[in-house]
């Protein structure tokens, strides 16, 4: 079994109004040593083993569906488990 | 690229770099003739947006010149945000509509958001109060995950985006063919509502007055978008991601309550958002309408990212963006309004009066353009048109379907995506915010009241591209006359359309020549009907690997409903009521749904119409519904009378209909003969309806539930109206579900 | 009596609310900014529906860091009658002036419709003009209307009776327990996610939610008349 | 300067409705081995250094505003970056 994190940003030029509205508020909470929030994804899947290269085949699930490659950048890490 | 790396003026004309920004080779010559000079690589990007067919519609401008655009009502035509229309009572109503199909189809969410966000920003340019968004979207066959991927992402990202900014989003239309699978068709329409004296335009008059920024950060975003909008989708669109951009409706808001807040200032001189070709076209329309110049300093505007070039900062289309004249000395009160909003209004430049776009960063000029070269001296191009082979064939086909079991027909009809209920999408949008919407989506045409009055307002977006694929300029008559019938069956006097060309590659003859006679078509219409032409959008070169989509002239229109008691929806109110057909049926099948369906095909001759017979019919009908004697009314459109009267039980709670019809049955129950309506009017209005309107009785409505229709003694169609309605209600869910 | 229609920047069922109680209801109201400082001039708050800051983040999120909340806590402690509407709601959620968290609709989609609700409690100040299993319909428009509680927090809300409003029928968001509506545990900060604003007129499609409106007023000209 | 990584995730208990949707997805493209997926957010944070402890600052921000802890959990890693 494999554990895999999943981690979906939005590509570096483009505008993050989530990010944004997050710095705002957290100005105004008096937090100004903040100087830039991204506000992204974290995916975590579960797999089961099978015959398919694990790596590949959470790559063509990122490209595929997890990430919208027009505006986000994914990176992924995958761990195997031992399931007793 | 950072300023080194740009190529030099002599790199660009001997390497022919401007081709990859989509300027000619004579185009190139021009600008040099125009400058006296080679351009720089700054100059040569504006001067490619500026003359790309999205802002310039250098092809398409002699045909937009057949459109009728005076009447009584206008207040304003084509050439501003949006054109608007007088309703009486010292208000006006503006309204455009907009595509955005190219971005829609690389990244669905945010290209369909993005879309309604500059409409919105057209809108309230011109100092009027958005009050309502429409859509009109055509997608491949519901079938390929492809499809489905884009149909819910695009739904998703207008009500995402229109939801957020707090405009009901109250009407629209889908449409599913083969034709869109590679290049689905988003465009967006906005109402707004406005008092005469509040009326703004985009000018930069007053030399010495400012010019101030507004909104959203530029960043390098969208560079490029109005290139890549008169572009052809190819494999390789994939790679000009950057030209989709992300919007942000909250910005948008509050963008929004700032700009009609300063409206009433008298030191606000123009106002302009924008779009298409941000900061270029803005300040260069901007001047070149107040026959002034424009100087800008581009250290000033504000940006997102660090070390942005003149060429991308001036071609970038971020989003949530306006520019504002201002006259000399009363910035102040700009900034201070803004700053309530927790916006910036920034000063970047002023007004000259020497008619030339002349731009300042790091102390150096780095363009230096003639105002009227980018905005209304582009160039224009009379493409040669040709009737392409298909049409001449078609005329030679007839088509008349064979259909044995009515009962299985209508059914089958009711669950084609196109007919069905479009509840699935419309239940996404907040179609009640502001709560003036009185007629929600589902009936013919929206209908919003105007608070304060009795009037009310009904909108729709309609285009039937089937017919204008098989003969486009009965087809552009159609589209004009259908959102007439839709405005008039809720009550309302038609006052003026605004229209979306969305068409394929002009420079085939065989397209300009679909694109000429729709136009040609509609403009007829709108003559004869007497909605002249206020405003409107061009989307060319909408093919994906060299197919064309249908020619798709979508429609919008605006009515204005004298009386909120005229209001009318197309449901049966009552048992035994009569039911009415205005108009009679032909043997017209081509471009039909049932054609569509029986033969997965379109071809023959289109339905016939003759504007003269439909204005008459409409104005019977409407002073029908004035006089108060027309209980429902609805169009008889896609599916014929048959699907026309399952629409008109589907919400009227237990009632059924018992009908009666002659002649021939296939085309009295499918024919999409045009021109016709399905009107209930109670028993004791009867004979002031039939002093009034030229119709037949064809039944009544009952209390039974079921859907009867016979002809002579033969039972054709008995359906219990809630088969009906799981059928037309359950129809686009279900494709959504399936696996394959 | 007096109404205070508080706008935060993104609200958006500011001007439904305005009208609802100055057109429908007949009473004296007035929009607040969301940078107010007090509130004691009103006698009645309400949180309208709509977008604040975008609803980015969570819906409600920032909003709770407006100046106008601890104006808003203080009128709650006062007694005062505090309704939050779908984004008001959320609002109260996040500032902990009701408890528990929104998650999204399970359909994933933002859904506009009429829906039916059940008048589960008639005993508070918000819906004494209703009858106790009263079905009204007043419709919904959000994206994140599934409520959510720990086990804990439910079994005192339903031994307090503080579940006002649950959907009828069907669940349109996947709500715990088909909530719709929750006051707190004094009974006088109402959070719904149904907008009543939009239910005031028959014009608009129905007028069941006025009676919500009409129970304030009774409410405090009750008050009003025992403390005078 | 510090560059902070925050994961929010719904509870474990708290079901997750897009979690959900996006396994069925999966699923319907053919990954079968795809037994759980979970959907959180992942934030990047930049802050510059201040006279508070760094720590306490972002735990701070977690539990006021990036985590709404009735039904989220966050952590968050914290790494120091040198600017030249
Ligand atoms: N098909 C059309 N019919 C009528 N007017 C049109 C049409 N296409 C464009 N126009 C008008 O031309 C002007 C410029 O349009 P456009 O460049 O799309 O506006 P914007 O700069 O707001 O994007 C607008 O006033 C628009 O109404
Ligand atoms: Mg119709």
């Amino acid at each position: 079994m494999y554990k895999v994190k999943v981690y979906v940003t939005l590509r570096e030029n483009v505008l993050d109004p989530q990010g944004n509205a997050v710095k705002g508020a957290l100005h105004s909470l008096s937090y100004h040593e903040v100087q830039d929030v991204r506000i992204g994804k974290f995916m975590e899947l579960t797999l089961a083993k099978s015959d398919r290269d694990i790596d590949e085949l959470v790559k063509d699930m990122c490209e595929k569906l997890l990430a919208n490659t027009v505006i986000e950048d994914y990176r992924y890490d995958i761990e195997e488990v031992v399931v007793q | 690229m950072s300023l080194l790396l740009e190529p030099s003026p002599a790199m660009i004309k001997e390497q022919k770099l401007y081709r990859e920004m989509g300027l000619t080779d004579e185009e190139f010559a021009m600008v040099e003739r125009i400058l006296g000079r080679l351009p720089n690589y700054t100059e040569t990007g504006i001067f490619s947006v500026m003359w790309s067919e999205h802002c310039s519609y250098k092809n398409s401008k002699p045909i937009l010149k057949k459109f009728p655009t005076e009447g009584k009502h206008v207040l304003q035509g084509p050439g501003e945000g949006a054109g608007i229309v007088d309703i009486g009572d010292g208000l006006a109503v503006a309204f455009k509509i907009e595509s955005h199909n190219h971005p829609s189809a690389i990244e669905p969410y945010q290209g369909a958001a993005t879309g309604v966000g500059g409409i919105i920003r057209d809108v309230f340019s011109m100092g009027a109060r958005p009050i309502a968004l429409l859509n009109s979207l055509r997608f491949g066959e519901l079938t390929s995950p492809r499809v489905k991927y884009l149909f819910e992402r695009v739904v998703a990202g207008i009500a995402g985006y229109g939801n957020c900014v707090g405009i009901p989003t109250v009407g629209g239309e889908v449409q599913f063919d083969a034709a869109y699978e590679g290049n689905p068709l988003v465009n967006a329409m906005c109402v707004g509502l406005i008092r005469h004296e509040d009326i703004q335009k985009g000018i930069a008059a007053g030399v010495g007055n400012t010019v101030m920024y507004v909104g959203a950060k530029t960043g390098r975003d969208g560079i490029h978008g109005a290139t890549f909008a008169s572009e052809e989708l190819t494999e390789q669109s994939e790679q000009k991601r950057p030209a989709v951009q992300v919007g942000d409706p909250f910005m948008e808001k509050l963008l929004l309550e700032a700009c009609l807040e300063v409206i009433h200032s008298d030191a606000l001189v123009g106002m302009q958002d924008m779009g298409a070709a941000g900061l270029t076209s803005s300040s260069a329309e901007m001047a070149s309408k107040a026959g002034s110049g424009i100087e800008l300093n581009l250290d000033l505007v504000p940006q997102r990212e660090t070390g942005m070039t003149p060429y991308e900062m001036m071609l970038s289309e971020s989003q949530e963006r306006m520019l504002l004249v201002v006259k000399k000395g009363r910035e102040q009160e700009m900034i201070d309004v803004f700053a309530k909003y927790g916006l910036e209004a920034k000063a970047i430049g002023r007004v000259t009066g020497d008619h030339m776009l002349r731009l300042y960063h790091r102390g150096e000029v780095v363009a230096e353009i003639p105002v009227d070269a980018l905005a209304k001296d582009a160039p224009v191009y009379y493409k040669p048109s040709k009737e392409p082979a298909y049409y001449r064939e078609f005329q030679t086909m007839e088509y008349v379907p064979a259909i044995h079991n009515y009962e299985e027909t209508l059914l089958g009809l009711l669950a084609q995506p196109t007919i069905a209920s479009k509840q699935w999408v419309y239940e996404q949008y907040d179609y009640m915010v502001r709560t003036n919407t009185v007629v929600a989506p589902g009936s013919d045409a929206a209908v919003l009241r105007i608070r304060g009055t009795n009037k009310a307002l009904a909108m729709t977006t309609d285009c039937n591209s089937r017919y204008v694929y098989l003969n486009p300029e009965v087809g552009g008559k159609i589209a004009i006359a259908e959102a007439a019938r839709n405005i008039v069956c809720s009550g309302a006097q038609p006052l003026a359309v605004t229209d979306c060309l969305n068409f394929g590659n002009p420079e085939k003859p065989e397209i300009f020549w679909q694109l000429e006679k729709a136009v040609e078509g509609m403009s007829e219409a709108c003559r004869v009907l007497e909605t002249p032409v206020i405003s409107g959008n061009v989307s060319l070169y909408n093919e994906t690997n060299g197919e064309a989509i249908y020619p798709t002239p979508i429609v919008g229109m605006v009515g204005v409903v004298e009386h909120i008691s005229h209001i009318t929806t197309q449901t049966f109110k009552q048992p035994s009521d009569l039911i009415y057909v205005i108009g009679e049926a032909k043997q017209e099948f081509g471009g039909s749904e049932l054609q569509k369906w029986l033969t997965g095909r379109i071809f023959g001759k289109a339905p016939t119409i003759d504007l003269h017979v439909e204005a008459t019919r409409q104005r019977q009908l409407l002073t029908a519904i004035r006089e108060g004697v027309v209980a429902s009314a609805h169009d008889v459109s896609e599916g014929g009378l048959a699907v026309a009267l399952a629409e008109c039980l589907i919400d009227a709670q237990g009632l059924g209909a018992r009908v009666t019809i002659s002649g021939d049955v296939v085309s009295e129950l499918f024919s999409e003969t045009q021109s016709r309506f399905v009107v209930s009017v109670k028993k004791e209005h009867q004979q002031s309806f039939e002093r009034l309107v030229q119709a037949v009785c064809i039944g009544e409505v009952t209390n039974d539930g079921t859907l009867h229709v016979t002809s002579g003694d033969t039972c054709l169609v008995h359906i219990p109206v809630e088969t009906m309605r799981n059928v037309w209600k359950g129809a686009i869910p279900c494709l959504l579900k399936s696996k394959d | 009596m007096k109404f205070a229609v508080v706008v935060f920047p993104g609200s958006n069922c500011d001007v439904d609310m305005y009208h609802a109680i100055a057109d429908e209801l007949g009473e004296d109201v007035e929009y607040v900014w969301h940078d107010a400082e007090s509130l004691d001039e009103f006698d009645a708050i309400l949180l309208p529906g709509g977008f604040s800051y975008g609803d980015y983040l969570r819906s409600g999120a920032i909003a709770r860091f407006s100046n106008v909340m601890k104006a808003i806590k203080k009128a709650a402690d006062e007694g005062k009658p505090i309704l939050g509407v779908c984004n008001g709601f959320q609002i109260l959620l996040e500032a902990g002036l009701l408890p528990g968290a929104m998650r999204r609709n399970d359909t994933l989609t933002f859904i506009c419709r009429p829906v039916k609700l059940r008048v589960e409690n008639n005993a508070t100040m918000f819906t004494s003009q209703y009858e106790r299993g009263e079905i009204i319909t007043i419709p919904i428009a959000h994206g994140e209307g599934n409520y959510y509680c720990d086990e804990n927090t439910l079994h005192q809300l339903i031994a307090n009776n503080q579940i006002v409003f649950r959907y009828e029928g069907e669940n349109p968001n996947g709500s715990l327990q088909n909530i719709a509506g929750i006051v707190n545990e004094k009974g006088n900060v109402l959070g719904m996610m149904p907008h009543p604003e939009r239910a005031v007129h028959e014009l608009l499609g129905g007028a069941d939610g006025l009676k919500l409106f009409q129970s304030i007023v009774t409410y405090w000209r009750d008050a009003h008349v025992v403390t005078t």
